[in-house]
Order: C-alpha cells, then structure tokens, then sequence
C-alpha cells in the first residue's frame, strides 16, 4: 500500500488531486481512498489532503500519520510546515519549485528521494493559473508509478470538461520535466 | 454487475438517492452531509431527475416539507447531521407517529457544545428514541446500498416508518472509494414504486396527525411499537433480497472471525474495518479475538446479538457516543440490557471512543483488546478511550 | 325567560359594506363540521368555517398546532371535510410547502388526477407571528403556491391566554399580567402582514370574520394567486379577552371601525381599503372597554394607545394614498 | 351506541388517520348550552345573518327560507340573536 500526504493551501486544489489520483487507481481495478484532512480551513491556509492506494481492499480509515510520499503544491508552506513531518525514511519528497534537489534537500535536510519540478511555471504556461494541482499528479505518477499516466485522463475529462486538454498537457510536461535526485 | 468506480461516498450517496427516483427532497446544508444536498441539487438541476427539491430555511422545516410531501404520497428524502438533526428532533417522532416513510441521511456528527464539525455518534443517538428504523454504514458501499434497501423497507405496507442511513461524517462523507453502482433497471426491479397506504387529496378527504387523548395515546405508542418491531422481518428479507440479486450481505449484527473466539469487539459504523485489522494482527498473534459490526440499530437486533456473541468471554463494546452520567455509552448500556437476562452471557466493558473525530489507528484498537481484560467490567463501567488525565 | 334581546345598536354606516342578503348567496356546503370543540362564541372557529366554504373542496389544509387543531381533532374524530394534515406547532407554512411540492410533481408525474388543487397552510398568532415566523418566511420567499392564513387572536389562547408578539399594547395576559408594577403587555403588536409585504408577494390582506363576505373574497382572490398570499385574519377570543361571547362580532367589527385593525389588502405592492373607514376613526374606548383583558387600563393609557392608533392609522393611509402597483412602476422605470 | 374509543391497538388506525370526514359529528356539543336561541318568524326577514355568524355551521335554512339551529350542536354563545338586525331572535335560558 501506498500512502500519500499532499501539502497545499485552501483553494489550491489538493482535494481535487487526491480525488483525481484515487478515480485513476480505482479505474485500473486497485483499491483507494482519497479524502482532505477534514478542518474547517479556507482559503489561503495550509491544508493537507491524503491517499491510499493498494492492490487490495483498504480496510483503514484512521489518518496517515507515515506516508510513503508528501507531495507540496506550494513551497511557501515549507517554511511554516515540516512537509517531511512522518515521512517515511525511504519515501518521497515531490517539491513543486525552481530550486534544485540539492537546495531542497539542504534546506529540509530529508534523506529520502527528492523530487522537484516547476510546476508553477507550467501551471502558468498551460493554464495561464498558477493551480498545480494537476500538474504535481504529473510529476507524482512519474515518481511512483501508482498509477498509469493515461490513467488520469478519463478522471481529468470528468472532471475538468472543456479545459481538460490543458490540464493534460501540464499534467504531462511535469511527467516529462520532473527532477530527482 | 458494472466496475467499481472512484467517487466520493456522499456524492455516491445522492446518486443512490436519484437511483431510486424520489419525487421530493428538502435539505438545508451542514457538514458535512453537504455534499449530498449539492449533488443531489445538481441531478435535479442537470434534468436527470424529475424531482421537486426544497432549498428550505432550516432543518427543521426540511423535515416537515418532506412530510408534507410523503403525506401526499411522493417518495421523499431529506438528509442532515448533528445539529440539523438536533433542531429537528422536535418533528422526528413525529414522522414515525404517521407513519411516513421517508428516508433520511445522515452524516454522523458531533454535537455542540464545544462546536466540533467531526464524526461520532452522538446526534443519532440524542434521537434514538424517535420510532424511526435506524441503520448504520461501514464504508461506501454499504451507504450506497443501504439508501435502495432503505426505500424498500420503509414503504412496505407492513412497516411504513421512516428510516435513517447513518454513515459517519468525513471517515465515509468525504471519502473517495471504489463504489459499484447497480444499473437503473437492477434499482427499478428491486424497488417496486411506492404505493402509499393513503394520502392526502381532496378524492378522498381523511384528517392526518390528529390530537389523541389519554384514553387512546398508549394504544397509539403500542401500535407504532409493534410496527417497528415486526420491521425487522421486512429489513432482513430485503437484506436478503439484496443479497440474492447483488451477491454483498448484510445482517442485522456482521461477524468476523469469532470462530472460537474468547474475546468479542463490538462496533457500530465505519470504524469496523480498521478494527478488523487489529483483529487480523492478534490473529496473527494467537488472540482468540473476533469483532462483531451492528448494521441494525433500530428495531434493536435482540436474537442475532445473543447468538453472535454465545460462547465468548469478554465482549468489548465500543461506544461513540457518552450518556452524561449514565451507564456508559447508548450502544453498551443497550447490550448490557439486551443480554441480561442471558445465564451464559460474557463479560462486558465499554470504551467510549473516537468522540468529535478523535482518530483511532489500528494500533489503539489492538490496546484496546489487550487491555480490556483488566478493565472494570460491572457496575456500568465505561472509559474514555486515550483522554488526557 | 326573555334575555339580551340586541338591537345593532352600536353599528354605523360602515355596516352598508355588508351586503344584506349576501349570506344566501354563499357556499352552502360545510367543510368545517358542527362537533368541534371550540369555545362559545369562538370567532377564529367561525373563520375557519367560512374560509373552508370560501376555499371550496379542491383544497388541502396543513394546520398548525393550536386551537383549531386541538378543537377538530380529537381521534378517532374530525371536524374537517377538506383533507387535512398537521405536524407541529412552528412549521405549517413548511408542511404546507411540502404538500405543494408533492401535489405538483406527483401531478406532473401522472401519479394523481390531473387537476389543480390549492395548498392552504393556517396558524394561531403564535404558530405564525412567533414560532411559525421562519418557516412561514422562507415559504413565501421560495415562492410556493402556498395561501397562508393566520388567524390571529391576539395570544396563546391554546395554552391559557399567555402573550405573543401579536398581543396588543395594555391587554393583560397569563404572562403579562397586569399588576401594581405593570400595565400588562408592554410592546405594540408585531405587524406581520407588513413584513410578508416585505417578501415581494403579490397578494397580502387583512380580514375579520366580523366581515364575512370581504373576508371569503380576500380567501377566493387569494386562492386563485398561482403562488404565495398570505392573509391575516383578526379572531376574536371572547374567553381570552374576558368579553362576552355573544359581542364576539361586534369585538371584531369595533377593532376596524376603531382603526385598531383595518381591513385593507395589498396586491402587487398597491395598498387598498377594502372597508373604508371615516377620517374620524371612532374612538379606541368603544373597543376597549368590552373587554377585561383591558379593564386595569387608566385614561393615560388609553390616550397613549388613542394616538398610536392614530399614527398608525395615518401611516397606513399615506401607503393607500402614495404607493402604486408594482406592475405600474415597471411602466416607468 | 358507537364506540368512543377504539377497543385495542389494533384498532387504532395507522398513523391515527381519521378516515371518515366531518365525523366530528358524532360529538354533540349541545350539552354544553346554558341558553339558546328561539327564532320568531314573524320577524324574520331571511336575509341569514344567523346562519353566516354561527361558530358552528349549525343553523340552516328550512324549505320555507326561514333559519333554525340544530340543538345537537348548538352551544348557545348567543351571537345569531345579537347579529340579528331585525331582532328575530332571542335568547332564552334553557329547560
């Protein structure tokens, strides 16, 4: 079982990627949860949101406390929140910035792999929106390999109508252009 | 059967709803049974459902609309938790009294005061005493499921009462999991349409909710005993029903691995499964442990608790809900009462868990079972599982 | 023996508003049965009878808790002929709207017969004006094809006569009483009907049962509104206001004439007086005096009363006089 | 004599639905009167005030368009013999 913890704020979609990511597995026969951390937290405020994907049932309902992967929407959160907080020691650390994998590490000193991509500057290009809710899946997928890439692109249509094509194509760019360490 | 898909449980559970092609829904928005309302006013709204929605003032009068709506003989939804369901407590008992059989959602909740948004089970249980059928969801699936069943039980003509869905708020509201939804045509040919046993039209004019006085009132409470007593035939043919054409089961009480158990862990709603996981590593261990799950809260599953807990030795019962200054919790004082008069009946402790969304890891669930042996068992004893002293 | 042989002593020409051989011309059939329990005298039962025969067969009534639920509805027995649903005290104006709701879809659904049959949703002063304020607000605001009628008798006359919002200044009641510290009952009374004008419905009246025929033609013109209207219908209580029951009539007749409560209906926001009244409004004692619940009143009160009344009076005037139709303003605008 | 109260719970209809409209009448309120109204014909001029006013849709009118009450019903508040403009009716006490 894969666990994962997304660090976002209110409004930038995390609860939409952990749905996306959760809609993807389920649509290739594995088991998943997704669900946000459930607080009243609006706008603007760190938020964090979870998933759990496995080949079987997922019988937990308690909260990820150890999560194999920490995806941060956001890199301003990383001075106000330990994003690494938990993470297991082997897991993942998927960083949306310009910084190098070598910075990230040096500023959050995790051992584990380290991931980075400029997901704003995509979410920018693409979107013309610095949401990189989408975007980060693209990088996360690459990461991992929970799911398949083609995976996301029934959830994204679902969910995204007329500008799911952009949201795929910044979703793939991450994919293509995410850095690791 | 269609594959499952990813959804999230309350927007499943809406679909559920317009699966069963309501005619009238009232909801007023709190959380976190919010999701139902919006999804379901969006397949009103999306024309996929021929339904008149109510976006009423206060829960109170989304309870008296669908009432108003059910007397008439529309099938009728309406879904609320905590303190919605508080401020409609005073309508409550009354639905049961005239017998309408609405079906209602609830998104299990904590309630005021400290405010608190997150799960327990405290609302239902403040309601508990409302004549309605009560019935409680372990995950998604079983809410989906349990929204079709519920239509069916209420209406049969020998039960119409109405009837509450329990899933716990957030742990199911907000979850997004696999869910198999049956086809259109499955839910038309296992929900016959509603035939109501009369309805208020002037064709036939007949006066409804009317004033009974001392010399009647007890006969009225008697009848409505006996029909929410006898419902449980009708629930366990429909779960059987279910069971036939969806081939997923559903008992009044749901056991797990108690094949020789000595000790029983009792719970109620979406905790069951991470407490199986505790139950599957003391298994593992050699702990003679199984764990029951209540699907049946009202009419009370009397036989089927009796029977699934013959032959062990301590039966921890895990409350989400506190009776201040009573024997413990709603679930556990029923238990004890329920097999008092059993000679061979276990031990029984109560812990009082997981209050306004206090979380519980498998890893509690295993404390728990180890620890209850030592725990005080008489005397209406209860603890507040991990409070800070 | 021969009593209180009563002339219409005490009437003036207001009384030619009420058309003489009208009561022959109206609906013979009783929806609201002889059996019912009301008080001697009970004016707000009189209402309901003669709003049934106004509202007809094609009618379905949600009641709320009060006196005339308790009165007809004593199981196994009805007074009501029209069918007839109550649930509680504070929600028959959202019962009501239920019931709407199920008529129409289960009409367009093909599921009942295929004709139009009109929602009524009544209340006491306290199911309305108090505890029924939010659910009849919301009601009128969803816009439902929903007629409501308060009948308003100035007090919880249902649980033995104790104060509401729609009690008047000075009335003495079971919890205002009047005392060596108090006049009674301290507020003006809340004006309900205005504040459904308030929801932008095209139709909102007064009425009294004293008045009968005005009375069943605000329920008719309400009744034929495909949407929300909302009628306030002042009835007398001879037992709450200590008053006799045969002045029952006579109360409500005197609480218009007086200028206490006119009768006026306001369609489409243009106020209009359905029983004119004379510049010289007779003067509040006439009314007063009849009945106990205003006995312990000096004349400093009644002249306080005298000149709200007044200015009360005078500001429902200048809306008779000054605001025109809604339908009129959208011409200009 | 019809039953007031139904025998058992099992009589009691479900929901306590009262299936049989108007069948408040079965209630005579009569018994509650301590005068009642006598009609004088002679000055009735059958314009049916009574009959409009009476609380109790007891009063109606005969074949020959005069008005009389039904004193099963009637609870005597006296109110037709007040609204009565020609005086046509008076209140007398009972028995």
């Amino acid at each position: 079982m894969i666990e994962v913890r997304w660090h976002g704020r209110g409004g930038q979609g995390a609860v939409t990627s952990v749905e996306l990511l959760a809609m993807a597995a389920i649509d290739e026969g594995k088991y998943a949860q997704g669900f946000p951390s459930f607080g009243p937290e609006r706008r603007g405020a760190p938020v964090e949101a979870f998933n759990r994907v496995d080949s079987r049932q997922i019988k937990l309902r308690s909260r990820i406390y150890n999560p194999d992967v920490a995806v941060v929407l956001d890199e301003s959160l990383m001075g106000l929140v330990n994003v690494a907080a938990g993470l297991k020691p082997d897991g993942i650390l998927i960083v949306n910035t310009v910084r190098s994998v070598a910075e990230v590490r040096k500023s959050i000193g995790y051992k584990g792999k380290i991931f980075t991509v400029d997901a704003t500057g995509i979410a920018w290009k693409e979107l013309g929106v610095p949401i990189t809710n989408t975007t980060m899946l693209g990088a996360l997928i690459k990461a991992t390999k929970v799911v398949k890439l083609e995976s996301l692109k029934g959830p994204v249509d679902h969910r995204f109508g007329r500008i799911a094509q952009k949201n795929l194509t910044a979703l793939k760019r991450a994919y293509d252009e995410v850095k690791m360490n | 059967m269609t594959k499952p898909v990813g959804i999230e449980v309350a927007v499943a559970a809406a679909e559920a709803v317009a699966l069963c092609n309501i005619d009238v829904a009232a909801v007023y928005p709190i959380t976190p049974n919010t999701h139902i309302a919006e999804h379901l006013s969006d397949i009103v709204a999306d024309g996929r459902l021929d339904a008149e929605y109510i976006t009423v003032e206060s829960e109170h009068s989304a309870l008296s609309a669908v009432m108003g709506a059910s007397a008439t003989g529309a099938r009728t939804f309406t879904a609320t938790s905590s303190q919605g369901l508080m401020y409609m407590h005073e309508v409550l008992p009354i639905a049961s009294a005239m017998r309408l059989p609405i079906v209602m959602g609830l998104g299990n909740r904590a309630v005021s005061g400290p405010l608190n948004i997150w799960n327990d089970h405290s609302d239902i249980m403040l309601q508990r005493d409302s004549g309605w059928i009560s019935i409680f969801a372990e995950n998604g699936q079983e809410a989906v499921d349990m929204f079709i069943q519920a239509f069916k039980i209420a209406e049969h003509p020998d039960v119409l009462l109405p009837i509450n869905v329990n899933m716990d708020g957030f742990q199911l509201t907000h979850m997004v999991e696999p869910i198999v939804f049956p086809t259109q045509t499955q839910v038309d040919q296992f929900l016959p349409s509603y035939r109501p046993f009369a309805t208020i039209h002037p064709d036939k004019p007949l006066s409804m909710g009317t004033l009974a006085l001392p010399e009647i009132y007890t006969e009225a409470v008697k009848a409505r005993d006996v029909a929410i007593v006898n419902s449980k035939k009708v629930i366990l043919r429909v779960w059987k029903e279910w069971g036939k054409q969806f081939g997923r089961k559903y008992e009044p009480v749901k056991s797990y691995k108690t094949a020789g158990a000595e000790t029983l862990l009792l719970t109620m709603g979406s905790m069951g499964e991470t407490a199986e996981e505790a139950i599957d590593a003391l298994r593992k261990k050699g702990v003679k442990v199984g764990h029951l799950n209540m699907k049946l809260w009202r009419p009370f599953p009397f036989e089927e608790l009796s029977k699934a807990v013959k032959g062990c030795k301590l039966l921890i019962v895990t409350d989400r809900a506190l009776s201040y200054g009573g024997p413990g919790g709603p679930l556990c004082s029923e238990v004890r009462a329920a097999l008092y008069d059993d000679p061979s009946r276990p031990e029984i402790v109560n812990y009082i868990i997981g209050l306004g969304g206090r979380d519980m890891r498998v890893e509690d669930f295993m404390k728990i079972i180890e620890t209850a042996p030592k725990a005080k068992k008489s005397g209406g004893a209860y603890q507040l599982y991990g409070v800070r002293e | 023996m021969a009593t209180l042989n009563t002339a219409q002593t005490y009437t003036t020409g207001l009384i030619q508003n009420f058309d003489l051989y009208a009561p022959k011309l109206v609906n013979k059939e009783e929806y609201f049965c002889a059996g019912h329990r009301a008080c001697q005298g009970c004016g707000e039962a009189l209402a309901i009878r003669l709003m049934c025969k106004a509202l007809g067969k094609e009618t379905v009534i949600a009641n709320a808790t009060g006196c005339m639920e308790v009165i007809s509805s004593l199981y196994p027995t009805t007074a009501w002929k029209l069918p007839w649903i109550h649930v509680a005290f504070p929600n028959a104006a959202a019962v009501g709207s239920g019931v709407e709701a199920g008529l129409k879809v289960l009409r367009r659904k093909g599921r009942i017969p295929d004709r139009y049959v009109k929602t009524v949703a009544i209340g006491g002063d306290g199911g309305t004006v108090d505890i029924g304020l939010q659910a009849l607000s919301g009601a009128m605001e969803r816009g439902h094809d929903l007629l409501y009628i308060c009948f308003d008798n100035e007090a919880y006359m249902n649980t033995g006569i104790q104060r509401s919002s729609a009690t008047p200044f000075g009335a003495s009641t079971t919890t205002a009483p009047a005392g060596k510290a108090s006049i009674g009952n301290k507020t003006w009374k809340k004006n309900v009907p205005e504040i459904m004008v308030a929801h932008n419905i095209s139709y909102v009246a007064t009425a009294c049962h004293s008045y009968p025929i005005d009375f069943m033609n605000k329920v008719k013109k309400a009744r034929a509104i495909k949407g929300p209207a909302y009628i306030h219908c002042l009835s007398v209580c001879p037992t709450g206001w200590r008053a006799e029951s045969k002045d029952c009539i006579k109360l409500g007749r005197l609480a218009v004439e007086t200028g206490i409560f006119p009768l006026y209906e306001v369609e489409n926001g243009k106020y209009r007086m359905t029983v004119e009244l004379p510049e010289n409004l007779r003067p509040v004692k006439d009314y007063i005096k009849l009945q106990g619940r205003f006995r312990h009143l000096g004349q400093v009160e009644l002249d306080f009363i005298q000149k709200r009344v007044n200015l009360e009076f005078a500001k429902l005037m200048q809306k008779v006089e000054c605001l025109k139709s809604w339908t009129e303003l959208a011409k200009q605008a | 004599m019809k039953k007031q109260w139904p025998e058992t719970w099992k009589e009691y209809n479900t929901g306590g639905i009262v299936f049989e409209p108007g069948n408040a009448r079965s209630f005579k309120t009569g018994s509650w009167r301590s005068m009642k109204p006598v009609w004088d014909n002679a000055k009735c001029i059958k314009c049916g005030v009574c009959y409009l006013f009476c609380p109790e849709g007891c009063i109606s009118e005969d074949k020959d368009g005069y008005f009389i009450a039904d004193m099963d019903y009637c609870k005597g508040c006296g109110i037709c013999a007040h609204e009565c403009w020609p005086c046509a009716i008076t209140i007398i006490e009972e028995g």
